[in-house]
């Protein structure tokens, strides 16, 4: 075993590093992603639009698309290399990494033709409208409604947690086209510019106090016929596409880990020593640096398999169902080390700049977001060990006579 | 076997839980959103109902309800949510004062408690760290009072402080007026925005001494007995969000079932289930020993605190989780409960201090 | 507050306590419970009839079936005192816990009158045959064929888990007589002579060394249609009386507990100092007595609740459900304080009298035998906090439709 | 990256699967039944095959796969649940003469522990506690050795053993022959009664240093080694009881349909995976720093040992319970694991000891 690249893998790895190394600056602590304001939306299409010069986007697409044509490996490496530099990236992620790969698996050639290069060059933006408030784990369930008029559909409704939506040029959206049938086979998706006239967005406010989602409402929005990706009723089909891909980006959650919290126990007192000399602290050090390494070798695994051709599968989910959880146990014991003042969130005065008192409170939108604990559990146990799904009540029935939510 | 609050009891359960659901609603919104840290208007009702002054004696102002009615109403403040410096004064300030004052400060003192036009707060924590007497260095000497107490919660709203200090070796508890010079308060922005939190300084400010209270077990006491009111309040928190979270499983569907009907989610709320009866069981065993003066109020108030913080977390979180994305919604109230659980958790001591005080009293007791 | 007795309770006490300081040993260390063998099934016969004759059997029963007519109360407040003596009383928890109140229940007053006397004075001993290799927590699923023949009903097939059935004059038998229907109407409850033709009796060998159950087999036994309890087909109604008294019989389990913990951390070493000072023996301490004193001050609370004249419910449940993992997890920290020589089993040696290599081993069963943990947790969810039960596929298909396990 | 077992040893494992599945199949069972703690036959077999000299070099009678080999080997075995000195004697006894022996004691020594036709056992303990060398108390002075080693894993049918001693104040290891005068083994009753274990008295027997390994952190680098071997085995153990436990959900119906279908099912064999990948991947680096000789040695032996350890407790634990009543008959195969997870975690430091010393590692890392 080793931990070394192939000679091809190496000699990408080199040449992203020259390119990294003449067109930005290395990281300085901290993530290097302020707020996503205007001025930031702006830095990443400019970089955007740098990568895409040199070749370094869409490695994976056709050449016929403007991609590189490369392998899922050598992605990785340029990802790993990419985040040792402070470069806007995460914008560009659901429109590149999800949006554009289903446009490319179920649009016309000239409808892709138009619309790859541009968000490849980061000119447009793309968001993802699937989540409604009605339909979160269960996204089949959505109700938002298209309906035909001519050479045009009509959509009315709402969606929600869909990130990015404001400062997005286009979005991929999942309707429902036939209440009559089934949920799954009566789903269109479609593409849309997001100034449509008709369509709001608006900020939701998370109890972190960031925006990191918004709602967005759709009032007798009109979407040309041209602009639907697959059959009507075969939206599920081209949504699945778009998930797989989402899957793949899953990894684990930033926050607060095992170093923090050894580094807080060294300054913390209990009963008159070290935090870190105290059994139960110890206890929970390890147990953490295991899960944390565990994930690490795990994602080293798997980058393994890529390297020799394979695609990792729902395996990745293990990523989301440890790490989510981790934070919050983290950020609570964490403050319960600093008893009474571990209420204080002012990072000028909490230990550490209130790395802890932030994951409290954002910590249990990791446990969500992105599939629950609960729905990763279930892939797991279906996908990964083969279990039998869930009893389904709602696989037969004619969507609307479902009882709502 | 008569383990249960007595029926004049269940009366005054029944009228504040009525009460408090018509006048509390929105309380602990209000004041995050608004930053008060505190419902004045609520506050003053509050007093007006006799609640303040649950444990006094009438003598000095109270209604004499005892220990066990104080615990029926701190459940129910816990339930509502409402955003009361009701702990800070009822369960120590006037506990602090009924317990070691003298006759003197008896008397000028509690009335005021009782009714609510004073209000008290503690200040006992100088920085991060669990309660200990050599964390104490605030000193108390010919009569002034020198020192940062942080944090303070309700220290910004308060009138008046019982203040842990020292003189030379000995720690105690004195108390001070928070309107005279030298205290100066800086509030405190804290994981739940709707309870308000300061630091106070003090600069050679006058107070005088509890004179009951001079010695550190003094301090331990009024927390053990805190420890018990402060678990009756985390239940309350802990059966609200429970059920609110029941009643979402039973509202919200997902692939054409209410989410109740999942073993994921029946299980979880089944585990939660379990974690109040036993922080519930452990909270009257402390009620009980907080009114017989039975002589193991330290287990007992431990014991009570650990249950209750364990149960109180973990149904706020598995509240917020059963909700979904609503549940971490700014506009949803999952996260005011779940704010609201780690404030009470952190602050009289964590859960690690109250697990290590209850083991050393089964090893004396063991070894005794 | 108080745990004093009203006064009525506490004139019976006194009258319990007389009867008992009369007539057994106080105990003396240990659950003076040994193996059930015959000498054992005999001084517990003997134990019986002496209660029986002194007023202080069937305490809760009518009295024209030989029974006080008292209190549920007074049934706790004898058990309570009589926990304090050196007797055998587990051999007839069964019968008259759960078979005697059923055949009160179902059967015509003279066939009770014929049965409950020799119960109640310890002559007769019933056992309870409802759960099949093939219907563990799923008890209405049982296949056991009873099938009508004249005058008598032939059955044929196997139960299992049956305590005491080595040692019971009697037995309570649920079993189908109609697998064209769905499958909690085709029961039929009967009561046997355990001597009957056809009855085979094998005991099972637990992982623990033990043999608390048993396997009976059935071939061609012939029952008495009188000896039918409820009509053909009502017999899951009948059965849920059974299983409502057998809930209430539901307590704690026995085990080492927080106690034998710490009196073991005080002799074993951590970095060089007692067990008892390390910070993560003490976190499971201090939550392992909060879990047992939360459980015995519940008991108290129900207790009261009794005393006032109300019935607890599935509330009961939460015993089991917390002590069984309890006792598993004590068990094995325990072993771990030792380090390797937490392997060695034997008495003599092992710390303690081997009561924690003992409770690894018998620990397992109690998160199953009566009620698994996930039945248990379904119990409490369904029934106390109102959620709906899991989707049931198996409630309208006749019986012989559904695929066998 | 190239973070996997190579083809070669892919190849060995495939072999050892299938040999195991063949010739280990009710090993275990008879081993206990019959209270013989070892499968003799199975032993000669292993021998025959050349993995008790996996990571031993050609030069001294093994085949030389280096440890990475005897690692894949150990997985097999964990899983296979064979009733063999496999640990005692290539892990710890085989090990510790070829990182501690002189030319002569590895030339001696290793040829037959390499065949199989020496069983070597590894004596540290006297009596409960975690490893430590205060708790080394018999003494090797004049070459003669002098106390009593309990519990020695395999001691009962061991022909040499490296024992844990003491000359003043320093400890160390030496090895020795047992079957000369002086020695006397007592069988001890365990919870695992398909393995040998026994207490080992030495009077005054012959016995010689290896010289390599005096002083404490010798007898902690063989301990690190060996318990990266142990994890991969400890693994292989957790994964054969998690395909048990969902072969039999697949299987079992209750209510109408499998019991796997049961989300209170699913995602206890869900969180089983996940404990298992952990430790797999945990293992897997150890492995990787027991062949490269990394820098991290203790850290990565340490987390490969705690997460083993858990996934195969947990996952035997929870295979028991997925069965429901057949579990827990002597009959059913479950509680075989379910020993043998307890074994194993006990058996050269407990978790506890491995969590303590992987904190310290960190520390000093961390300080340094």
């Amino acid at each position: 075993m080793d931990f070394a690249d192939t000679p091809d893998e190496a000699a990408f790895r080199a040449e992203v590093a020259a390119f990294l190394k003449a067109n930005a600056r290395p990281l300085a602590g901290g993530s290097g992603e302020g707020p996503v304001d205007d001025s930031h939306v702006a830095r990443a299409r400019a970089w955007q639009a740098r990568r895409a010069e040199a070749g370094f986007a869409g490695i994976t697409w056709p050449r016929r698309f403007g991609g590189r044509g490369g392998t899922p490996m050598q992605q990785v490496i340029y990802a790993q290399e990419e985040a040792k530099y402070d470069v806007p990236a995460h914008v560009f992620e659901i429109g590149l990494g999800m949006c554009i790969p289903t446009l490319m698996a179920y649009a016309p050639p000239e409808v892709s033709a138009r619309y790859v290069g541009p968000a490849l060059r980061g000119e447009e933006i793309w968001c993802q409208l699937f989540s409604e408030p009605g339909a979160g784990s269960d996204v089949a369930g959505l109700r938002m409604r298209a309906e035909r008029d001519c050479e045009d559909w009509v959509v009315n409704g709402q969606k929600i947690w869909t990130s990015g939506a404001h400062f997005s040029d286009f979005g991929l959206l999942l309707t429902r086209t036939d209440p009559g049938v089934p949920k799954h086979r009566g789903l269109t998706m479609f593409f849309l510019d997001m100034r449509s006239p008709g369509v709001e967005v608006r900020r939701i406010r998370q109890i972190s106090g960031t925006s990191n989602f918004n709602e967005v409402f759709f009032t007798d929005v009109r979407i040309p016929d041209a602009q639907r990706l697959g059959a009507p009723g075969e939206g599920w089909t081209v949504a699945l596409t778009t998930l797989m891909h989402e899957r793949l980006a899953i990894g684990s959650l930033p926050g607060p880990d095992f170093g923090e919290l050894l580094e807080l126990a060294k300054t913390m007192q209990v009963n008159g020593q070290p935090a870190s000399r105290d059994g139960a602290v110890r206890e929970r050090l390890a147990d953490w640096y295991v899960q944390s390494k565990g994930l690490e070798y795990t994602r080293m695994r798997m980058l393994t398999a890529l390297s020799r051709g394979q695609m990792p599968g729902p395996e990745a989910s293990i990523y989301k169902a440890v790490s989510a959880s981790k934070i919050q146990e983290i950020a609570t014991f964490a403050l319960d080390l600093m008893d009474s003042a571990g209420m204080v969130s002012d990072p000028q005065t909490a230990p550490m700049r209130a790395v802890f008192q932030e994951a409290l409170l954002y910590s249990p939108a990791g446990r969500i977001a992105g599939g629950t604990d609960e729905i990763l559990k279930n892939i797991i146990a279906e996908r990964v060990l083969g279990l039998p799904g869930d009893i389904r009540v709602d696989r037969e029935a004619a969507f609307n006579a479902l009882p709502a939510s | 076997m008569n383990f249960e609050f007595s029926e004049e009891l269940g009366a005054v359960r029944a009228q504040a839980q009525s009460f408090l659901r018509t006048h509390a609603s929105g309380s602990a919104r209000r004041s995050l959103e608004q930053r008060t840290g505190f419902d004045a208007a609520l506050w003053e009702q509050v007093g007006r109902l006799g609640w303040l002054g649950a444990a006094i004696p009438e003598a000095f102002g109270g209604i004499g309800l005892g220990e066990e009615g104080l615990c029926v109403i701190a459940e129910e403040v816990g339930r509502s949510l409402a955003a009361l410096p009701f702990a800070s004064s009822a369960y120590l300030a006037a506990q602090a004062v009924l317990l070691f004052g003298d006759a003197g400060q008896k008397a000028r003192l509690l009335p005021d408690l009782a009714r609510g036009s004073a209000i008290g707060c503690f200040a006992l924590a100088e920085g991060p760290g669990a309660p200990s007497p050599e964390a104490v260095r605030a000193v108390l000497a010919g009569g002034a009072l020198t020192g940062r107490k942080a944090p303070v919660v309700d220290g910004g709203i308060a009138t008046l402080a019982v203040v842990a200090v020292r003189d030379h070796d000995e720690v105690g508890l004195c108390v001070a007026d928070l309107s005279t010079v030298g205290v100066s308060r800086d509030g405190l922005d804290t994981i739940d925005p709707s309870r308000n939190v300061a630091a106070l300084s003090f600069d050679r400010c006058p107070a005088e001494w509890l004179p009951g209270a001079r010695g550190w077990p003094a301090v331990m006491r009024l927390l053990d007995r805190a420890a018990v009111l402060f678990a009756f309040e985390q239940l309350g928190g802990a059966q609200a969000s429970l059920d609110m979270a029941r009643d979402y499983a039973l509202q919200r569907r997902a692939f054409g079932r209410q989410i109740g009907s999942f073993q994921a989610i029946k299980h979880k709320l089944a585990d939660v289930y379990i974690a109040i009866e036993l922080a519930r069981s452990n909270a009257y065993y402390g009620a009980y020993a907080l009114q017989s003066a039975a002589g193991d109020m330290t287990e007992a108030a431990s014991a009570a605190r650990v249950a209750a913080t364990h149960a109180f977390e973990l149904a706020s979180q598995e509240n917020l989780q059963t909700h979904g994305g609503m549940g971490f919604t700014w506009e949803s109230d999952c996260h005011l409960f779940y704010r609201r659980a780690k404030h009470l958790s952190l602050v009289l001591g964590a859960a690690p201090f109250w697990r290590d005080r209850l083991v050393g009293a089964l090893e004396f007791r063991n070894a005794a």
